[in-house]
Formats: structure tokens, sequence, C-alpha cells
């Protein structure tokens, strides 16, 4: 707090020496806040005992010299210089009743008020920085002894995952050492040349299952030559080798060869 | 050297009968844990972090009150900050040790006078802190503070524009030897005159330092807030 | 708070005269001075050190001397190495700065099935447990089984080249709940729990887990072993 003392200095308001401004730097306050709390304090007087209406004219005048010579002040100090010239103004004036705006005593005492905070804030601060500090006038342990942190793992996993991974593998294992059953699937050229054998030269219409009949046997193997023998049918009767038919859903899919000029369709109108 | 290291016991008293001699052995045990836990750490800790190495059950703030009081009057003392505990070199010995090579860079007004508004107004908004210094403050400010360690965002005031809340963290007691943030020096006085206010006029209630977790217009600052990526407010 | 910080000094008597109190209090100044040096320092401090913040004519030795007495039963002794004096964590307390944090982790497949294996077939090869894998399997699976405590080196099998023989330890049932290898589900057990299917080859065989200290054709590992000192195999 003392070093900011110096850039008070700098600007005089209520320079008691010559009574003349020198040098004026509003830059050396805070604001236009630090501005008052800085020409209060030069009243030496107490915050609450200050007299508003005067602070408020020393301000302004303070104000008006500094643009005098030709220095630029920021915005918000005319702002505050705005608002102290209507304080004033409130302050000079009888009281009007029925007003909504603020009386001058409320905006007085609401100006001290923010002065004082103000001052309170920061003699606060230097009460803090003035406090026993850590690493100043306190210390803490200088030579820690640190903790020696081991990891130990332990491992997230039930019975269960162990006796599948076990039970998988065997399975594995197994596989590789034995022949694994061959899956048999009839190729759709296998079904082509075995329909086509079966059908043969017959013209009657017989049922695919019928034809298949023996190759059905076997349960595993019944859906690999349904599928394939179909595709291989349909494959036929695309290319007009073959006819099939089939007279209700789900009913026997009827197929023979495709006869001479005999096509199923056409029966009616031939 | 050995013996000093291994020493007897000296508060204890053999022959108190066999319960109460547990007990109290219990205690002295528990007792030099806790003072080895924190001998050996520069940074305060908490009870939670203590409680695994002692006996369960033990009132461990009743142990720390204990430790204090054996240490009060020597050149290291026990002391309170916030919620944790510390060994710390007695304050009145500071003049002794007073290190000044290692003098902290001396804080801007601007950022002591910040500081100061945020420990003794917190929760408060940057809208507050410039409302009472009467200044715009430059973002540098509250950033360079943050950096520092001592102030903390904390929330958001449940008002239009949900602006961001500011407090002081447990590294500001620490700092300033403070146990609580009722030991800021002056808050009595500062309370009674109503200037602990951010809010205006004087009549308003009066807030106080608030130390909790959450006050009651201030909402938690989730993980996504926005502000937490940025490190200031946007 | 302020009271802890600046307290009573529990250890000096008023009333015993003018003199012998001025002298008990500078010992007391001195050795809260001590105390509080030695405290701060980042090193071990020698008399010679610490004399400049001593009143002028002091034994400093004996002021030391004393400090280790009042400390010696304490969590943190005052300790002399060579001529430097320290504070450090009491002996005894030492496991409090010894920390083992415990990390879970999945086990890996190969891990998985080693164990499976190990549990099943021990005493048990690492040649035979790639074998059945049918996957040579590093060293680091077995090791880290054994880290965890879940397998131990049994012995070494009585065949050429005398290979260490491994099996599961009681940490292993424990982890498990198994009250003993016995308790691990056989060939029916594990198709019933459809764990393993029922298209296996007759051939197929799950053994009956080897419960024994140890096996016909095994040896005990004798404690010079060299597998021992590698802690794994050479």
């Amino acid at each position: 707090m003392n070093s900011s003392d110096e850039d008070w200095t700098s600007a005089e308001p209520g320079n008691s020496r010559s009574g003349q401004v020198l040098y004026v730097d509003v830059d050396g306050f805070e604001g236009p806040l630090d501005l008052l709390l800085d020409m209060a304090r030069r009243q030496k007087v107490d915050l609450a005992s200050i007299s508003v209406l005067s602070l408020a004219e020393q301000y302004l005048q303070f104000i008006e010299r500094v643009r005098k010579k030709r220095i630029e002040v920021a915005a918000d100090y005319l702002v505050m210089a705005a608002w102290l010239a209507y304080l004033k103004s409130r302050l000079m004036l009888p009281e009007i009743i029925d007003d909504d705006e603020p009386s001058g005593e409320m905006m007085a005492a609401l100006l001290q008020f923010r002065l004082k905070r103000l001052e309170a804030m920061r003699n606060a601060a230097a009460r803090l920085v003035n406090r026993p500090r850590l690493g100043r006038e306190v210390f803490s342990r200088g030579d820690p002894e640190p903790v020696d942190i081991t990891r130990e793992y332990a491992f997230d996993t039930s019975l269960f995952h162990l006796l599948k991974s076990y039970a998988d593998m065997r399975e594995r294992n197994v596989a590789v050492d034995y022949a694994p059953e061959k899956r048999i699937v009839w190729s759709l050229k296998e079904a082509r040349l075995i329909i086509e054998r079966l059908v043969g030269e017959g013209s009657e219409w017989i049922a695919l299952d019928k034809y298949l009949a023996r190759y059905l046997a076997a349960p595993e193997k019944r859906a690999t030559v349904l599928a394939s023998s179909f595709s291989a049918s349909l494959e036929l009767v695309r290319e007009g080798s073959m006819e099939m038919r089939q007279t209700l859903a789900f009913g026997p899919l009827l197929m023979r060869r495709r006869g001479q000029g005999k096509k199923p369709g056409r029966e009616n109108s031939d | 050297m050995q013996e000093r290291e291994h020493g007897a016991e000296p508060g204890t008293e053999p022959g108190n009968g066999c319960e109460a001699g547990g007990q109290e052995e219990m205690e002295h045990r528990n007792l030099r844990v806790i003072e080895a836990l924190l001998f050996a750490s520069d940074e305060p800790l908490c009870v939670g972090e203590m409680a695994p190495f002692l006996e369960e059950g033990v009132n461990a703030e009743q142990l720390l009150d204990q430790l204090a009081r054996q240490y009060a009057g020597r050149g290291v003392n026990l002391v309170q900050r916030g919620e944790r505990w510390a060994f710390r070199t007695a304050a009145d010995l500071g003049f002794l040790l007073r290190r000044t090579e290692k003098e902290t860079r001396s804080m801007s007004r601007a950022a002591l006078e910040t500081m100061a508004i945020i420990a003794y107004h917190q929760p408060v908004t940057r809208a507050e802190i410039e409302e009472i210094r009467g200044v715009a403050s430059g973002r540098g400010t509250l950033d360079m503070l943050m950096e520092a360690g001592w102030v903390r965002m904390r929330g958001r005031r449940r008002t239009p524009g949900r602006p961001v809340t500011y407090g002081t963290t447990p590294e500001f007691l620490d700092h300033f030897s403070l146990s609580s943030l009722g030991d800021l020096p002056g808050l009595e006085e500062l309370k009674g005159a109503g200037l602990l206010s951010s809010r205006l006029p004087p009549e308003m209630q009066i807030p106080l330092p608030f130390e909790g977790e959450l006050a009651d217009d201030e909402d938690p600052l989730e993980d996504d807030d926005p502000v937490l990526a940025t490190g200031g407010e946007g």
C-alpha cells in the first residue's frame, strides 16, 4: 500500500503547497472512486462526517482543470462527474416530494457508503498482506518426507471367466487336433447337375422334394440341398430349359422339363 | 542416537490398570500417527487423508485439537487451514526466519484489492468486484489471482446472465495463515459497519464471506462449463 | 483459532522466581528457534548454522539433546546424522510413508487361459502350458500371475531338463472363493453349465486338479535353486 502512495502524490487535487496543479495524472488512480477517496482522505476527517457536497465540488473542479490542460479524461471519470453534478444540484435544491428519483441525501449516503467500503477493502488488503505469510514468515516442512507409493495390481476376474476361457481354449484346441465335422454344402453347380440329371427329359409335373428325396433324408443336409437346388432350378427356368409352378402357398414346388411348345402359363391359350 | 528414536514415552504412565492403559496407549499411538503424517507433508491434510491410518472409530478432530494444544507453545505449531491441518513454524518467529530473498513478487494494488474483495465478499461476481472498486478491472487481475492459486471460480450466480462467482482457495488460507475465513482480519468490524454488502445500499442484508460449498443463489460449475475450458469468463 | 497459534506455553511455569524464570524463558525461546529452524530447513542443519539465531553463549548441543529427548516418544524424532540434525518420522511409523495402491486390471485372455491351465493341470511345466494352449506364451504372463500371488513355482519335474513345475497358491483359492482345488468343476459340470459344448470328442478329458504336496515325478525346489534367485526360469 505504501508504494501506491507515490502514485497518488503525482496528482494533487487539493494541492496545499502552492495552491496550483502542477501535473495531473489521472492514470495514477484506479478509477473515479479511487480519486474521490483520495480527495476525501485529504480532508483529514472521518468519511462518515465528510461533506459530500464539497467533495463533489472538488471533484468537478479537478476534472475541469484536467480538461483545460488538454488532457483527455477516461469516460468513467466523466460519468462520475455528471453524477456528482446531479448530486450537487439535488443537494442544493429543496427536496421535491413524490419524486421518483432518490433524494440528494440518499445519493450522498450512497456515495459515502461506497467510499467507506472501498477504503475498508483497501485496509483489509493491507492487513491481509501484513499477516504472517507462508514462505516469508511462516514455513512449512522444508524437507517433507515423501510417501513411497508402490502399485499393486489386482485382477478383476471371476471364476466364471476363468472357467469359460479354459473351456473355450480346450474346445478350440480340440478342433485342431481332431478333424472337424465337414459342413455339407451343395454348391449351385452341383445342385444344377443333380437336378438336370433327375428331371431328365420327364415332362410330368413332379415336386422338387420328390426328386430330392434321397438327398433330403439326412437332416443336416436338408437346408443346403433345398436352398441350392431351388436356386439352381430358378436358374434353369430363367434359361428356359425347365418349368416350375406352385399352386398354393407353401404347396409343393412342381417342376418338369420344358416340353416342345408346352409352356405352363400358356396351356389354356394353346 | 538410536535410543532417542525409539525412546521411552514420557507421556504414558504404566500401572494405570489394564483397560485405561490400553486406551491411553491407543490414543498415544493415534496421536503419533497424526503427528508423523502431518510432519512428513508440506501440504495441509484433511481428516479423511489421515483416517485410514488411525484406529477405527477414533475422533480425529479431538486428537487434532489435543495435538494442537501440545504444540501451542512450541517453535512449530499445528494449525488449521479450513478443513485441513498442517504443521507450520510459529508465526511469532517470523521476524527471525523471514526470508527476504524469497520475497514474493509484490502484487499490484489492483490485484491486492481484488483479492481482499473476493475474500471478504465471496461468493462474488466480477461485476460486483468492479462495483466495489468503482472501476472496470482487466481480465488480467483475476487471472493472476487464479494463477497464484488464491482465487477460484466457485459457480454461477442464479441471476440473469448467470455470472461466474469467485471465492478463495484453501491455499489462500494457508498462505495468509488463516484457520478459516472467519479469521479474516477485521471481519467482525466490517460486518458490524455493514461494509460487507456487495450490493447496495447499506440497509440491505449483509452477507458474510461464504465458506460453504454453494450459496443459495449459486449453481455449481458443471465440468463442461465453457468457462473451465477457457480458464476465464467468456 | 488464533490462540492455538500463539497460545500459552504449557511448559513454562510462572512464579519460579525472577531469575530462574528468565533463564527458563530464554532456554524455551532457544528451543523454539531450533525447532522452527530444523523444521523449515530443506536439509539437516549443523550447530554452526543454527547458532546465529540463538542467544549468545548458549550451549546448542545441550539444547539439541534436550529437544531430542522431548521428541523421543513422539511420531517425529529429532535425529542426528553425522554432525547434522533433522526431524524424521519415527522409525516404527515408517509404514506411513510407504503406501501400496491397488490397481485392478482385467486379465488378458492369455493370462486367464494360463491361469486356468495351471489350476486344472498342476503341477504343470511351461512347455505343457504352451502345448495345451497351442501357443507359445511369453515369460511375462507367468511372471504376472506369480506377482499377483496366484501362481507359484512348486518344484521341478523329474524329466530331462528338470523343468520347473507351476501350481496355484492359497490366494488363488481365496480369490475365487474355492475351498479346495477339488471344487473346480469337472467335464460334466462344465458341459452342464453350457461352458463346453456336447460335441466334444469322447477322448477329451479334464484333469482332476492335483492337490498334494508333491507329485510322484516332482522334486521339491531346494532353497538354493537358481530359479528362486531370479524369480523366474532362466
